[in-house]
């Protein structure tokens, strides 16, 4: 394959599916949901050729796209205003592009429980992964809010449309809020794009780096911080960050599982990506000065989240909110400025992507069976469905960062980190590593051991097909927990330009 | 000749336009209404008029402008009467407040 | 003025304008003598091939440098031709959703009228995009006003179009009073009327008294004119007369008297008030006075847009709904206006373009489903998703298009307005803030469309039959929103290529 | 010895194995896991042996990289690691053993020889490991081995109760330890064992850095050794199966917090404080569970407490500078309180329950588990001769020999305790007359007498590798070559080893008194002094108190969150959306529909405008 077009086939291949999709018959529901998954493996399979020949030791520069697309107003021949449609890569997107793609084609697995409308369904299903991939593999501003924008849309409708009770509530508030944060996200990316004339990263990193360039207007050192901070806004809504945070709990409960997959497993690891790329990127200087403010909001994160599913009745809500006590470890590692932290922080959005994937995967099972998911009335649930109660307690042990999943090489990073800078900061929030053994371990026991509550006679546990999503996920847990440095060593490089830029 | 200042046309035209807007704002009956912009559109004559006599740098088009006000003044007010009409033979009143079924 | 400077005169700068008049006396006389029971569609037909004809001749005229005939008082530059080609365009559209116009109780006998004034309408929209003098100006301002009056009422029978045409002319003749009365002041200081004869002695107009008339008569001109733009303070008509007016005459309404608004705007401010020192001595002396009453028009835009967004939220009539939500993209529109920045013209034009298309599209979608009963409310489009996918797709694109979601039209042409407001120095910041925020509360109601029509179950599954005229309509609207939405390209290299920058329009 | 790693990996494929195919295998499983552990047995003899003759011997592999620094993976052979080796790997080979008669006709079998592969390994890992982070690692996958062990009969509330609380309460401990480790990585730069105790010694850690380090790392022992105040989830633990108990609470998990101060002695040592704090603990410990001890009716809870109290035992040697005491006793105590457990479970096999007040005049019925159960009663109770005795006495010397007076005298009163509790389990089981519900009880499967036979003799000979009568062997070569771990035998006055030897005897008198000849009444204490009996047999209310203080604020801070989300966050958002819908609808109520008013409208702006213009005086700014 050319691999010029390597890039754009990988982050547009979905489109074919698409395509396909809308020629079939509205109800021919086995062909579709074939076709939906089908879809998804393209991506798969050319992410993991892209991985393997980088950790061949290839250069990713060669996968790097660029094509002349909109310019505004005349100064094209200055070079200024222009939008090129320019993707490229680099370990940390290599990586969730990686991601990106297993886990959605897991998904497109775990949609064998959609009940209706396959055809939208899966057609939303396929836009939405092109968004994410586009996201990840977009090298200027403009081209990632577009990509951006583009997620938005499919899950309102994916929400609104294939949610339980309250879908049309959750997706309004999950439009509302990410309409917000990528308001705010789109003033700065313009400020940028309009006073330095360019929105190519890198470009815009070097323009940041020296003293007063000459760009068509001034950015004055206020004006930067300014623009830092609603970068935080704009990617503290996506994270969550605490107060940003009530919608995607109605989203965690009300969308159907297979999308709470994509979504905590990959949409929300956008904040994190925003914040590392751009953040860190673009505004080094500044983002040290706010280091403190993001390891003190890491550790309410981390800390609140954990106290209130401690309380939660319904499971779903349980890992809602794990899921920002988790993301409050990823703000620890930022906030810990050196290699160990953000090292750490990146293991935690991967860690937690598969994680999360694989615990409301196994949601959706026995949502599927029994229609709840409020902890009380599953208990015992062992007993029925042996299997699917070991791995939802290997999910749990692995989310409270038991050794050997990934979530502890991340979690131990991210603190490892912070204890370098500031310990007592480090100590506090090492209350929510106590704190989230015991919610997961309420909320799995609470589910799976003990008397049961209910009849399990005639309800089948895991069914073939369900086998395959929870393996893989169990074992890349497994393997990055064993030998993390299969992802620590794609990072490297990125990770010693981030350090570059931060200044040791 | 006159020494009358070029400010009292104007101030005159001003009054006549005020006079004009406040009686299209405040009539009730839709004729008056209609009118009352008549008498608008004609202080904007008077000042056109004016100056094009008595302005800075004096021309004739002022008052060519004013011809043009006037004939359109006219096509205005038709067209606005023949509305009127179509609207009484429907509503029975050309009282202007009750012309309200659409609002907020 | 005798015959050969009569016959000197290029007329052919001219020939759109010709061949429009020329249709529409043709069709007023065919109407006339034609039989009671001849079907009058067909002269919807003659009048949109009148315009695609028109069209045809501006494209031939588009390599022509700026001219002007007829002592300077018809100017043929690049402005002109740019918004031209939208006004014919919007209007061909338009008159596409008029043929297949079928309100119940049936228009068969003024149904000539009802083309041909959209002819003449724009024709006074043609005029005043290329006028080069207070005169014409006015005149195709009235021509355009007084004929959408009589196409605001042409529902004789129908109360809320009596109702819509009335309100529309009072309000519209007070705005037209005022626009004249600021105007007049404006040749009380020049002595002329003609636009380019000012630019000169405004330059060096050096007395205070007078610049402050001139502020005086920006202000009057501003605010009569905002009642085309349907800007704050001026818009509140707007709703009524949409909700009135039969839906053709809405999208003329909305797109094409707008568009010609905002010609007309900004011809006349670039002209006259961007000449014109802002004060005498010092540093005022070289701002124009235009850029010293930015915070006003900064002032109107923000409330135009709060307005329009945030009272569109409670609205259940569709067509009142579009209403405030053309208020609101009056506002963002504004914006460009009040940065006059680089790329003012770029943004104005390719909005407008995409709001034409996008809009358009939207009120053809809107006629269906209101269709021959007036049943306006949005519960109507409930489960069109599940009776008509495609309608509903295609509707969803437009809506989509107005919230500015990328992939759209609507989001580069926000885009462009939104750099115009940051690149200026100092930076709109709260304009843009303002603007930004108010886009995000029409999610709020753009989405509630969408809801209706995605997720809602529908009342009757009864078969919708699309006429062919929306037909056509729809599939252009919608190809154009997605192609410069994702190629914008193609409209901006357009623009540059043939009108170079529009720096033709003050020489 | 270049191989030692594979001693862990033995149990984890009995573990993969076990997990993938047991479900087909039923009961065969067991030989399965027998024939791995046995194999991880059989080869760290051979290690042990070979560390005999060879000095330590340590490999690493980089495992993962941080910027410039690589943190790597290995295991190292010294003597304590080859020592250890053969304990975990021994007991847990009887268990094996003991298990396939225990838990016969379970049906879910494999899953517990699954469980038991995966603890095995993770307890190996533990004691090889040459680094904190290592030994963090397996630290963590040895309790969450134990906490599926513990929750093993999973339908039962209490022992979900049980697993949940091991898990927690130790994970409490672990946070210390991991706070600890990462402290003393950005002090030395390195997690290993080796390098930590070189910048210790060259002085490059502050001193009160020493001690913290030192003190948080001693939290983790606290939590896995079950030393008080964390010790509350070792008694609820005896939920499990009783082979689990012996495997984990008598000789590997509880032992590992012994270990780990063991391993990092050096460390401790540097600090007198901590020294200070793990002797107090050590002793407080010893002699509260003790107490606790004598009034238990549960006969695994006896036993549990027993544990609790040995283990602040060894925490006493090590914290009064007795390195070889604690290790000593720790392998001792490992055979001797294997057995107990052992035996004991053959007992509740025989009589299917757990109440010692149930049973009696079992001695006729359990030919061969009786005197085993004394022998291993003899044994913790310091008899002389039993090996008990010798490393009790190595503790008491170290204590005394350390200075540290007080604690020296609770620990003989914590000696005299247990044997006076030991013994009263021992007579209140077996002596007297058999109930009338006990007729058809009959002594266990050979499968099951074999192992408890096997650590009688050693509960018997163990003792004799260090005395101070032939020689103290053990002693010399595990501090061979370190001098930092302090002399192989410490010389004490004689009268202590009289002492020792009194003191047990007289609590076993006691006991016979008691519940042997039955001349003092068995509720002597109940009736004389009711409050102090509520006391001890509450446990000192310690499980209450948590419930009352820990887990409220726990509640209070969620609830508080949760209030805060509510109303706080919900509120502003509420709030936001109010003022927007509210100016909606103050615009429709403006737009009245009255054709004037928007006349009006437009030109009230204007005036606005004009005004504003002429107020700011327009233009001329």
């Amino acid at each position: 394959m050319n691999e010029a077009y390597f890039l754009s086939i990988l982050v547009f291949s979905p489109l074919l599916g698409i395509i396909i999709l809308a020629l079939l018959p509205k109800n021919s529901e086995t062909l579709i949901k074939f076709i939906g998954f089908l879809a998804t493996v393209p991506t798969l399979v050319l992410s993991l050729i892209a991985f393997f020949q980088y950790r061949g030791g290839a250069d990713l520069n060669r996968y790097d796209v660029k094509a002349d697309w909109i310019h505004f107003g005349d100064f094209a021949e200055m070079g200024l205003f222009k939008i090129d449609y320019e993707l490229g890569l680099n370990g940390l997107s290599l990586v969730l592009i990686v991601l990106t793609a297993i886990v959605s084609s897991l998904a497109a697995i775990a949609s064998v429980h959609i009940k209706s409308e396959w055809k939208g369904y899966f057609m939303l299903f396929l836009l939405l992964e092109i968004g994410m991939l586009g996201v990840f593999a977009a090298e200027n501003l403009i081209l990632f809010f577009i990509f951006f924008e583009i997620t938005m849309i499919p899950m309102f409708f994916l929400i609104g449309k294939w949610g339980y009770f309250e879908k049309e509530k959750a997706a309004y508030s999950y439009l509302i809020y990410n309409g917000l944060g990528s308001a705010v996200l789109l003033i700065v990316i313009v400020i940028l794009f309009a006073r330095a004339g360019t929105s190519n990263i890198e470009a815009l990193a070097q323009l940041m780096a020296v003293e007063n360039p000459n760009t068509p207007a001034p950015i004055s050192e206020s004006l930067k911080f300014g623009l830092l901070i609603s970068l935080l806004i704009a990617f503290g809504v996506k994270l969550p960050i605490f107060p940003l945070h009530t919608w995607m709990l109605r989203v965690h409960v009300q969308a159907p599982p297979s999308i709470v997959m994509i979504h905590s497993g990959i949409l929300l690891k956008i904040g994190a990506f925003g914040l590392i790329r751009f953040g860190m990127g673009i505004f080094p200087e500044q983002f040290q000065s706010l280091a403190g403010l993001l390891a003190v909001l890491g550790v309410i994160n981390l800390l609140y989240g954990a106290f209130l599913a401690w309380i939660q009745k319904d499971f779903k809500m349980v890992l809602a909110y794990s899921s920002i006590s988790h993301m409050g470890i990823v703000l620890i590692g930022l906030g810990a400025m050196n290699e160990a932290g953000i090292q750490g922080a990146i293991f935690q959005v991967v860690s937690h992507g598969l994680i999360s994937a694989l615990l409301f995967f196994l949601v959706g099972i026995f949502y599927e069976r029994f229609h709840t998911s409020t902890i009380s009335s599953l208990g015992g649930m062992a007993k029925g469905m042996p299997i699917t109660a070991g791995f939802l307690l290997a999910g749990a042990l692995a989310s409270l960062g038991l050794p050997g999943m990934s979530g502890f090489v991340s979690e131990f990073m991210a603190f490892l980190g912070l204890f370098g800078e500031m310990p007592v900061l480090a100590a506090i929030g090492c209350i929510g590593i106590i704190m989230t053994a015991v919610y997961l371990l309420r909320a799995v026991l609470g589910m799976t051991y003990g008397k049961a509550h209910r009849e399990f006679a005639g309800i089948t546990d895991m069914k073939s097909v369900e086998y395959v999503p929870v393996l893989v996920l169990t074992a890349l847990i497994v393997l990055i927990g064993v030998y993390p440095s299969v992802l620590s060593e794609t990072l490297q490089a990125t990770l010693e330009t981030i350090m570059l830029g931060l200044g040791g | 000749m006159s020494s009358v200042p070029i400010s009292a046309y104007l101030t005159l035209a001003l009054i006549l336009f005020c006079i004009g807007l406040y009686g299209a704002l405040t009539k009730r009956n839709m004729v008056i209404v209609l009118i009352s912009i008549e008498l608008m559109l004609n202080s904007v004559n008077i000042n056109l008029v004016a100056f094009s006599k008595f302005g800075m740098v004096p021309s004739i088009t002022g008052q060519v402008f004013s011809l043009f006000t006037i004939a359109i003044a006219a096509a205005e007010a038709a067209v606005g009467l023949a509305i009127l009409i179509a609207l009484y033979r429907n509503r029975k009143t050309v009282n202007i407040d009750e012309m309200n079924t659409m609002k907020h | 003025m005798d015959l050969e400077t009569l016959l000197s005169y290029d007329w052919g700068v001219m020939a759109p304008e010709f061949i429009i008049l020329g249709v529409a006396t043709i069709l007023s006389i065919v109407d006339l003598f034609a039989p009671k029971h001849f079907n009058r569609r067909i002269l919807g037909w003659i009048g949109l091939a009148g315009i695609l004809a028109a069209l045809a001749s501006l494209f031939n005229l588009a390599g022509l440098e700026a001219t002007s005939i007829l002592y300077e008082t018809f100017r043929l530059d690049s402005f002109a031709k740019a918004f031209k080609i939208l006004l014919l365009i919007g209007s061909a559209l338009v008159m596409l959703i008029a043929i297949s116009y079928e309100p119940k109780e049936g228009m068969q006998e003024y149904k000539g009228e009802f083309y041909y004034l959209f002819l003449t309408g724009l024709l006074g929209a043609m005029m005043m995009s290329s006028s080069g003098d207070l005169i014409t100006l006015f005149v195709g301002l009235e021509l355009l006003t007084i004929s959408s009056w009589i196409l605001a009422g042409i529902r004789k029978k129908h109360l809320p179009s009596n109702e819509s045409a009335m309100k529309y002319v009072v309000n519209g003749g007070i705005s037209t009073a005022i626009t004249l009365f600021g105007m007049s002041y404006v040749y009380g200081i020049t002595g002329t009327t003609n636009l380019m004869e000012m630019g000169p002695t405004l330059a060096q107009l050096a007395n205070s008294q007078y610049l402050y008339i001139l502020a005086l008569s920006f202000f009057m001109i501003f605010i009569g004119l905002s009642f085309k733009l349907a800007t704050a303070p001026f818009h509140m008509w707007a709703p009524d007369v949409y909700q009135g007016a039969a839906t053709p005459v809405t999208a003329f309404l909305s797109v094409v008297s707008k568009t010609a608004g905002f010609a007309l705007l900004v011809r006349i401010i670039i002209v006259v008030y961007l000449s014109t020192p802002a004060g005498t001595s010092g540093l005022s002396a070289m701002t124009p006075l235009l850029v010293s009453l930015q915070d006003y028009i900064a002032f109107l835009a923000g409330a135009t847009m709060i307005i329009g967004n945030v009272v569109a939220l409670r609205q259940r009539n569709i067509k009142r709904l579009f209403a405030y939500s053309s208020i609101a993209h009056a506002g963002y529109l504004l914006v460009a206006v009040t940065a006059l920045s680089a790329f003012m013209f770029d943004a104005l034009w390719f909005y407008l373009g995409a709001y034409l298309f996008m809009n358009v599209g939207a009120f053809a979608v809107i006629q269906i489903m209101t269709g021959s009963s007036d049943r306006e409310d949005i519960g109507e489009f409930a489960g069109l998703y599940k009776r008509s996918p495609i309608l509903a797709v295609s509707m969803a694109v437009f809506i989509l298009s107005l919230a500015g979601i990328p992939g759209t039209a609507g989001f580069i042409g926000k885009l462009n307005i939104f750099m115009g407001a940051l690149i200026t120095e100092p930076a709109h910041y709260v304009l843009a803030a303002v603007m930004i925020a108010t886009t995000v509360v029409s999610y709020f109601y753009y989405f509630g469309i969408l809801t209706q029509m995605f997720f809602r179950p529908a009342a009757s599954m009864e078969k919708i039959n699309i006429p062919i005229g929306l037909v056509i309509a729809i599939i252009i609207s919608v190809a154009a929103t997605i192609l410069f939405g994702i190629l914008p390209n193609i409209g901006f290299d357009f623009l540059h290529t043939n009108f170079n920058g529009f720096v033709d329009l003050l020489q | 010895m270049e191989n030692a790693w594979i001693i862990p990996l033995f149990p984890l494929l009995s573990f993969l194995f076990l997990l993938l195919f047991g479900k087909r295998l039923k009961e065969t499983s067991a030989y399965i896991g027998m024939l791995f552990t046995l194999l991880s047995f059989i080869y760290s003899l051979v290690v042990l042996f070979d560390r005999f003759s060879n000095p330590t011997y340590k490999a690493e592999a980089t495992w993962l990289t941080i910027g410039d620094v690589q943190l790597t993976a290995g295991f190292e052979i010294n003597q304590l690691n080859a020592l250890m080796l053969v304990i975990v790997s021994l007991v847990s080979f009887l268990v094996h053993t003991y298990s396939k008669g225990y838990m016969h006709g379970d049906d879910r079998f494999h899953v517990f020889y699954a469980y038991l592969g995966l603890f095995t390994f993770a307890m190996l890992g533990l004691v090889i490991s040459p680094n904190l982070l290592q030994t963090y690692i397996f630290w963590e996958l040895v309790g969450a081995g134990s906490f599926l062990l513990i929750g093993f009969y999973f339908y039962k509330e209490e022992a979900k109760a049980a697993a949940k609380k091991a898990f927690i309460m130790t994970r409490i401990g672990d946070v210390g330890l991991l706070i600890g480790m990462i402290l003393l990585f950005w002090q030395v730069g390195s997690f290993e064992y080796d390098e930590i105790f070189q910048a210790v010694e060259a002085g490059s850690v502050s001193a009160g850095m020493v001690t913290l380090t030192a003190i948080l790392i001693f939290v983790g022992a606290v939590g896995k050794s079950g030393q008080f105040p964390l010790h509350t989830w070792l008694p609820d633990a005896m939920e499990g199966p009783t082979p689990v108990s012996a495997l984990i609470h008598a000789a590997t998990m509880v032992a590992a917090g012994v270990y780990l101060v063991a391993a990092l002695f050096p460390l401790f040592t540097a600090s007198e404080t901590a020294l200070m704090v793990v002797a107090i603990i050590g002793a407080v410990t010893a002699i509260f569970a003790a107490s606790i001890g004598l009034v238990q009716k549960d006969i695994k809870r006896v036993l549990a407490y027993s544990t609790v109290s040995q283990l602040g035992y060894m925490m006493l040697a090590l914290g009064s500078a007795g390195y070889v005491a604690g290790v000593f006793h720790l392998m001792t105590h490992a055979f001797f309180k294997a057995l107990l457990f052992l035996a004991a479970g053959s007992v509740i096999h025989a009589v299917h329950t757990q109440n010692i007040e149930e049973m009696g005049g079992l001695w006729k019925k359990l030919r061969i588990t009786g005197p085993l159960f004394l022998i291993g009663t003899l044994a913790i109770s310091g008899v002389p001769l039993f090996s008990g005795f010798f490393s009790k006495d190595e503790i008491l010397i170290a204590a005394w020999a350390h200075g540290n007076t007080v604690l020296f005298w609770l620990a003989v009163i914590a000696a005299f305790f247990t044997a006076f509790y030991m013994f009263r389990l021992f007579f209140m089981v077996f002596s007297g007359n058999a109930r009338s519900e006990m007729k058809n009880v009959h002594e266990s499967p050979s499968v099951m007498t074999f192992p408890m036979i096997v650590l009688g003799i050693l509960a018997v000979v163990a003792g004799y590798v260090n005395t101070p009568w032939f020689g103290t062997f053990l002693g010399d070569w595990l501090v061979d070559g370190n001098e930092a771990l302090g002399h192989g035998h410490i010389e004490g006055p004689a009268w202590i080893m009289i002492v020792a030897t009194v003191v047990s005897l007289l609590g076993i008198f006691l006991a016979w008194m008691m519940y042997g000849k039955r001349s003092i009444s068995r509720d002597w204490l109940s009736s004389r002094m009711p409050i102090v009996y509520g006391i001890l047999y509450n446990k000192y209310y310690i499980d209450e108190f948590y419930q009352l203080s820990v887990v409220n604020a726990t509640k209070f801070f969620s609830y508080l969150f949760h209030y805060i989300e509510k109303f706080l966050v919900e509120g502003i958002v509420k709030g936001i959306t109010g003022v927007v819908q509210g100016l909606g609808r103050i615009g429709s109520k403006i737009q009245s529909g009255q054709i004037q008013g928007y006349g009006a409208m437009a030109f009230v702006g204007l005036a606005l405008l004009l005004v504003i213009f002429a107020i700011t005086g327009g233009y001329l700014k």
